[in-house]
């Protein structure tokens, strides 16, 4: 049963996927963004990563998708009317399609590697239920993993300040 | 090789003059700034022809000095030799891989050529002195002269092939400065660059012909060359390679010959050198630079004699030579080109008696000439100067009532010239010609030649006495008042007048019983040429009666000509004209020398300039240059291109960075 | 659920080629970020899956998970600057089309 | 004194420091500096001449040794790159123009040089340390160091005190010789990464046992770098750009000492090291100056502008050094080294009076002139003599040069030596035509009457190139007398690579011990 309930799921996430290139609008983009995160999280939990569904929806899904939709608010142009700015037919242009030959590239590389990969048969028993043992990834990240940790700590903290930086409204030379 | 004693005094025959000219020079280079504020200013420039004539009666007391102690040993060792001089060595001095030791030395041929040359040489600068009392480089004039007296000596009397080329490219050098002695005239320099340059390629054969000489004998001294082709010399000894080398060696010797002896390829530039004051035409292009053909061909005649081939060539390229010189001599209107041309033509005798083997006859035609030719010229000189550089015979006439003692010494050189009996340049023609006749085969061919130019050279000589001393007055008297030439200038005349006349008797036909000096005197040197010539064709003596029949003939000639001559043009130059009316072709072709000279700017100088613009523009410009600019602008183009790239576009931006990552995905895939 | 590794990796592998799709055809520098964002959860979930395949009951392989966190904080960061970036340009240009701002020529 | 051959080769750069230093107005300092530098340069020089090879002073002082620094080799050990200066026949009489030249080009440009002295001289002095170093280096990689100094301060002073199209000219110089000097660059690390030492002295002897394709190739690298900057016939082109545009102490610095560093290599590096190549690439590098001394004087004789007429005359007398030097015999190898000093010093003077006519009548071209002999006397006498020099009159310098060089090339290949004969023909007939319509004629045009003649700086600048000329001329043995043994070791190596080209042996036999070059005699 559960074997459907992926199969399901990931389509859906393929859907999300393919909304989001071609909703006619940013709004739509975003919400079929949110679906398909939805769906990659379900997958996670079938897979046996609890934990890690559940950073998908909060930290994804909740902040990193509010963000988009404060910004498309923001400027005002999530509108389903709007100006529908994306050009009549997105794979008429050469450069689309040349476009859609890359990414099918790229896509058939991965599968192609995948299939000679020759991945060990999860035949035996199969995966363990639960995958990610919260107490098992804290000593990682704490331990071993500790400088990129740090790193990406630091990471965030540049973020933030560029963020200031970038999208604060100048008021001296806003001018020019 | 026998131990030669040093005679060290030798040297100090070309260095006097040498440092004549040095003395000149500075003077002239003093009295520069005096000049340049008052042209006519003589100052200390006065002093130069004191010294130069003291130089060259230097040179003349030490070369006699040698002819004297030549004579008095005995014949067959008759050299004296100076201590050589290292001038350049390659390789370790012990045994070098090359070298050249500059060593003077004076044998029969040398002494009298260096008589001749400083003998004739003080008496042109006696003569000059005067002549070129007026002129701004007056001290600058005698450093030339005196310089090339030192290069004509270096060249006469050096042992080495290498030491005969200093000479011979000084005397290029000093003829080149003193036919453009008048360079602000403009086509003075012209001339001078064209005989400097036709010399050249002569120089280039000779040093051809050294180099051959170089890789046959491993050395470049003559004196050795001599002497290992002399005594034991078997012609048909050697096997053909070498016989090869050595026509050809002999054959580029002789093309330098014809640079500087003005032969028929390279003789253009002698007519146009008579730009240059009449002294220097007399000293240079009469008696002593255009004979140093004759001296190398002479001095090396063993190497000439076993070429047989060669020996024609350069009998027949004499004859052609004279044909041309005196035909062309027969029209010309001014006199100092009648007399170049004459040259030419006394010239071509000589060459034409060396390729019959009569070296003794050329060098005794070659000694009479310097005589009669110098006079000729100094006395042309002294016709010009009396009618204020009027060289044109049409405006002359009648000036022996001007100029007696001009007049006087000028017939004997005409008589001298055109073979007249018994004077010197009867004996010494009508020998060659006796020589020519007597080779057989295709020497009779240039026998008749020869005597039709003795004709012609008797025809010209005495039209020109007429056009000038006879006939009514042609130039207009108010501006032109000929007068005799001062004292300094006829002394020489008169000297050079009683040498032509008496030359004769230095070497009287066999037939008058009497020995012939010059031959006798010059044996030991011709010996080795005369031995192969022998193993080549031994050749008998002629019979008395063709030899009178021979000498009568010659007179004969040159009288009844001489008399045509002076006949027709007595009563002015009318036949001249007539001859440029009735037949304008023939007198135009004949009047330019038969049109070689501009038949060489057609055929040689011009394409040689095209081709020189076209290698500086297009082999250079277009080509060299374009490829390596053009591999510059190609290397801006493709920058450019692929500028192109950076559109600002995002997408395009990121459409690259996806086709390269899909790229490289499957490119990993795959391999 | 015993789904095969490899139909994960499918799944990744078709996201992926989705979001690069996306990347390289819309205009839009908005729904851009956004297909990086789905190309970052494709990676995502390649991690997890393969995480998933060599895990065994005793051995949880702890690596996957660790590596995805960090990738979600550096969608997060990749997010939140590009956003910025289009305040900012919007505010320049009034548009978001990333054809709009092309002055950065070569 | 040990420090001799360091204190010659660095006391211009010493002499360049000190004028950075003086403030910028006080030019007559400047000038006065850099002649006092450039004397004392040239008196050491001078000493160093005449002390070279007579037994009386200590050999020693002829070479400098100091280790440097080492690099990675495939040959165990790292190679070790000294600091080497060394003294000896090939460079001898090189070193000794350079340091007797320099201070005439100083004193020349107080009449040519006004904006900017203060750089100008720095660049002069630069451009001396690294002709001298040049010429000095003993060891590959110094060598290739002092080659590029000595680039670069040629390239400021063609690009800043230039005439119009300086910058087109400067750029095409340095790039061309630069694209020549790294493929030389690849042949040296070849060089140190194969046989693990950078000495030439020990090169020497390694090399000529080297398999001959090997020898070829770094023979081509060699001599395509020293092809350019001789210049030999292809690589030609940049040279007529950069004498006419370059100012006239650098056109005589680069006709009398730059060109000759590529003749100079040529003989250390493509001859006396690569002995074997050298014999098997004569015949084409032969043909190359044989060919390059009829084309230069074509190319001489169309020429309209006087500097530039004089530059494709350069093109003509440097075939004569190729052809003398790769004849590979005595003669023509003493020719060739002979002609690389008459050609620095008859050219030099060339450029010299080019230079004196142009401050006076601001105009290259041969039309503006006529009868400048009547107005400038002395400038005709100056004029006529270097000529006659370049033309190679015998009792001048140039004589003694292409004599050896034409006997030594007849002996190697008759051909060439006859097409090499033809250049004294066209010689003669391209500097008298621009002599001609120069100097004589009438004086018409009114500009050229108020020429004034020579003052006394210039005439004693001229006379010591006019006294060399003169005592070259006429007694060249005291100067080939001391370049006789470096040079018999030259004949010695391709009488072996002869010996083995012909014994079909692949490599040279092994060099003998007997006169293993380790002095630098």
């Amino acid at each position: 049963m559960s074997e459907l309930l992926f199969y399901a799921m990931a389509v859906i996430a393929l859907l999300g996927g393919l909304g989001v290139i071609f909703s006619k609008s940013p709004m739509g983009s975003v919400l079929s963004l949110l679906g398909s995160f939805f769906a990659l999280a379900v997958i996670y939990l079938l897979a046996g990563f609890h934990f890690m569904a559940a950073v998908q929806i909060l930290v994804y899904a909740g902040a990193i998708m509010v963000l988009f939709l404060f910004v498309i608010m923001l400027l005002n142009l999530g509108g389903m009317g709007t100006r529908f700015e994306l050009s009549a037919a997105p794979l008429t242009r050469a450069r689309s399609q040349i476009a859609a030959a890359v990414a099918a590239g790229v896509g058939l590389a991965g599968l192609i590697a995948v299939q000679r990969a020759s991945l060990p048969r999860i035949a035996q028993g199969g995966a363990p239920e639960r995958i990610d043992d919260i107490n098992q990834i804290a000593i990682a990240l704490f331990g071993r993993y500790s400088l990129p940790f740090q790193a990406v700590s630091v990471l965030l903290l540049t973020t933030m300040v560029a963020v200031l930086v970038l999208a604060k409204r100048r008021t001296r030379e806003s001018g020019q | 090789m026998l131990p030669p004693p040093s005679h060290a005094w030798l040297w100090w025959i070309p260095l006097l003059p040498l440092i004549g000219s040095a003395l000149c020079g500075a003077l002239h280079l003093a009295t520069l700034s005096a000049r340049k504020r008052d042209p006519q200013a003589k100052g200390l420039a006065g002093l130069a022809p004191l010294i130069a004539c003291a130089a060259m009666a230097g040179a003349l007391a030490l070369a006699v000095k040698g002819f004297l102690d030549l004579r008095a040993l005995d014949a067959a060792a008759r050299v004296l030799n100076s201590p050589a001089w290292e001038w350049i060595t390659v390789g370790d001095p012990r045994q070098p891989w090359f070298d050249v030791d500059l060593r003077l030395v004076l044998d029969p041929l040398s002494s009298t050529l260096g008589l001749v040359i400083t003998g004739v040489g003080l008496l042109i600068h006696i003569y000059a002195s005067g002549y070129m009392k007026g002129d701004a480089g007056y001290a600058k004039f005698f450093a030339y002269l005196n310089l090339f007296v030192f290069a004509m000596l270096m060249l006469v009397l050096s042992s080495s092939l290498l030491g005969v080329f200093v000479g011979w490219e000084g005397v290029g050098l000093c003829s080149y400065l003193l036919i453009g002695f008048w360079y602000e005239k403009g086509w003075p320099a012209e001339a001078a660059q064209k005989a400097f340059i036709t010399n050249r390629v002569g120089d280039a054969c000779f040093l051809i012909g050294s180099f051959l000489l170089l890789r046959l004998f491993g050395t470049l001294d003559m004196h050795e060359i001599v002497a290992r082709m002399g005594s034991d010399f078997r012609l048909d000894a050697i096997d053909e390679n070498v016989k090869l080398n050595i026509a050809l060696a002999a054959l580029f010797l002789f093309g330098g010959c014809c640079g500087k002896s003005a032969q028929m390829p390279l003789f253009t530039w002698l007519p146009d050198a008579m730009a240059g004051p009449t002294p220097v035409s007399a000293l240079i292009h009469a008696a002593t630079m255009v004979t140093s053909g004759i001296y190398l061909v002479v001095r090396l005649n063993p190497l000439f004699a076993s070429s047989p081939a060669v020996m024609t060539l350069i009998s027949g390229v004499g004859v052609a030579t004279a044909l041309i010189g005196g035909s062309t001599a027969l029209v010309q209107r001014d006199i100092k080109k009648v007399l170049a041309y004459s040259t030419v033509s006394q010239l071509g005798y000589m060459f034409l008696g060396l390729g019959t083997g009569a070296f003794g006859a050329a060098v005794f035609h070659l000694v009479t000439h310097a005589f009669f030719k110098a006079l000729l010229f100094l006395g042309a000189g002294s016709v010009i100067h009396g009618m204020h550089e009027e060289q044109d015979m049409h405006k002359m006439g009648g000036l022996r009532k001007h100029m007696p003692q001009t007049f006087a010494t000028f017939l004997a050189g005409a008589a001298a010239l055109s073979g007249l009996p018994l004077m010197s340049g009867f004996f010494s023609k009508d020998e060659i010609l006796a020589h020519t006749f007597n080779s057989g085969g295709v020497y009779y061919a240039f026998w008749i030649v020869g005597v039709l130019t003795a004709a012609m050279t008797a025809y010209y000589t005495w039209r020109m006495v007429a056009l000038t001393f006879f006939g009514p007055e042609r130039f207009d008297h108010h501006h032109v008042h000929p007068h005799e030439s001062p004292a300094v200038m006829t002394v020489p005349l008169m000297v050079l007048a009683v040498l032509s006349v008496l030359g004769g008797v230095l070497g009287l036909p066999p037939v008058f019983h009497a020995a012939h000096a010059l031959n006798d005197w010059l044996a030991p040197v011709v010996a080795p040429g005369v031995a192969i010539l022998n193993q080549l064709h031994p050749h008998e003596h002629l019979s008395h009666a063709t030899e009178w029949v021979l000498l009568g003939l010659g007179a004969a000639v040159a009288l009844a000509f001489a008399h045509t001559g002076f006949r027709t043009y007595a009563a002015g130059p009318e036949p001249d004209l007539a001859i440029g009316r009735g037949a304008p072709g023939v007198a135009a072709f004949l009047g330019d020398a038969w049109s070689i000279d501009s038949a060489y700017s057609r055929v040689v100088i011009l394409p040689l300039r095209v081709f020189a613009f076209v290698v500086r523009f297009i082999v250079d410009q277009v080509v060299i240059d374009g490829l390596v600019n053009g591999a510059g602008s190609l290397a801006k183009n493709l920058a450019l291109r692929a500028r192109g790239m950076a559109s600002g576009q995002l997408d395009a931006y990121a459409l690259w960075m996806g086709g390269g990552a899909a790229v490289i995905s499957l490119w990993w895939m795959w391999s | 659920m015993n789904v095969p590794s490899e139909h994960l990796f499918f799944l990744s592998a078709g996201l992926f080629s989705l979001g690069v799709l996306g990347f390289l055809v819309r205009r839009n520098v908005i729904v851009t970020l956004m297909c990086v964002e789905l190309m970052l959860n494709a990676a995502n979930l390649a991690f997890l899956a393969a995480s998933r395949m060599h895990s065994t009951p005793e051995a949880l392989d702890v690596q996957g998970p660790v590596f995805s966190i960090f990738v979600i904080t550096v969608a997060a960061a990749e997010a939140a600057v590009g956003l910025a970036l289009v305040i900012a340009l919007y505010r320049l240009k009034q548009s978001v089309e990333s054809d709009s701002a092309s002055e950065m020529k070569g | 004194m040990q420090y001799e051959l360091v204190l010659l080769t660095f006391l211009p750069l010493l002499g360049a420091l000190a004028i950075a230093f003086t403030p910028k107005g006080a030019e007559r300092l400047q000038r006065l500096a850099a002649l006092a530098t450039t004397l004392v340069v040239a008196a050491l020089g001078v000493r160093l001449f005449l002390a070279y090879g007579d037994s009386g002073s200590d050999q020693g002082r002829f070479l400098f040794e100091l280790p440097w620094f080492s690099l990675p080799s495939s040959y165990g050990a790292d190679t070790a790159v000294n600091f080497k200066l060394g003294l000896d026949g090939v460079s001898l009489l090189m070193v000794t123009l350079t340091a007797v030249l320099m201070p005439i080009v100083i004193l020349s440009t107080w009449g040519h040089v006004h904006k900017r002295v203060k750089e100008f001289m720095v660049w002069m002095l630069v451009m001396q340390t690294g002709m001298l170093g040049t010429f000095l280096a003993l060891d590959l990689v110094l060598f290739y160091f002092f080659w590029e100094i000595s680039l670069i301060p040629l390239y400021f002073l063609i690009g800043i005190w230039g005439g119009e199209r300086r910058l087109y000219a400067t750029v095409k110089f340095f790039l061309y010789t630069l694209a020549g000097s790294l493929v030389m660059m690849v042949a040296i690390i070849w060089i140190l990464w194969t046989r693990g030492t950078s000495d030439v002295f020990e090169l020497i002897n390694i090399l000529c046992r080297a398999p001959l394709t090997e020898q070829l190739w770094l023979f081509a690298a060699f001599a395509l770098a020293f092809g350019i900057k001789v210049p030999l016939l292809p690589f030609h082109t940049w040279l007529p750009d950069a004498h006419t545009e370059a100012p006239t102490s650098g056109s005589v610095v680069l006709a009398g000492v730059l060109l000759k560093m590529g003749t100079y290599g040529l003989v250390r590096f493509c001859i006396h090291m690569l002995p074997g190549a050298a014999v098997e690439a004569a015949p084409v590098m032969m043909a190359l100056g044989a060919i390059g001394i009829l084309y230069g004087a074509l190319l001489a004789w169309a020429q309209d502008d006087l500097k530039r007429l004089i530059a494709c005359s350069s093109v003509s007398h440097l075939g004569y050094v190729v052809l003398g030097l790769f004849a590979l015999t005595p003669a023509g190898i003493n020719g060739g080294m002979l002609q690389m000093v008459n050609h620095g010093i008859s050219t030099g003077l060339l450029f010299l009076l080019v230079g004196m006519i142009y401050e006076r009548r601001h105009s290259r071209a041969l039309d503006a002139f006529g009868g400048v002999a009547v107005a400038m006397p002395l400038f005709a006498l100056f004029w006529v003599i270097t000529t006659l020099s370049s033309v190679g009159l015998p009792g001048l310098n140039g004589f003694v040069g292409e004599y050896l060089v034409l006997v030594g090339a007849f002996q190697a290949s008759p051909l060439w030596a006859i097409v090499g004969l033809s250049g004294v023909i066209f010689g003669a007939v391209y500097m008298l035509m621009a002599t001609r319509r120069m100097l004589f004629g009438a004086l018409d045009k009114p500009e050229n009457r108020e020429l004034t003649d020579l003052n006394a700086r210039e005439i004693g600048l001229m006379l010591p190139l006019v006294a060399l000329v003169v005592w070259l001329g006429v007694s060249p043995n005291t100067f080939m007398a001391k370049t006789q043994p470096s040079i018999e070791m030259v004949n010695l190596r391709i009488a072996e690579a002869r010996r083995a080209a012909l014994a079909g042996l692949d490599a040279a036999p092994a060099a003998p011990a007997s006169q293993r070059e380790e002095s630098a005699r």
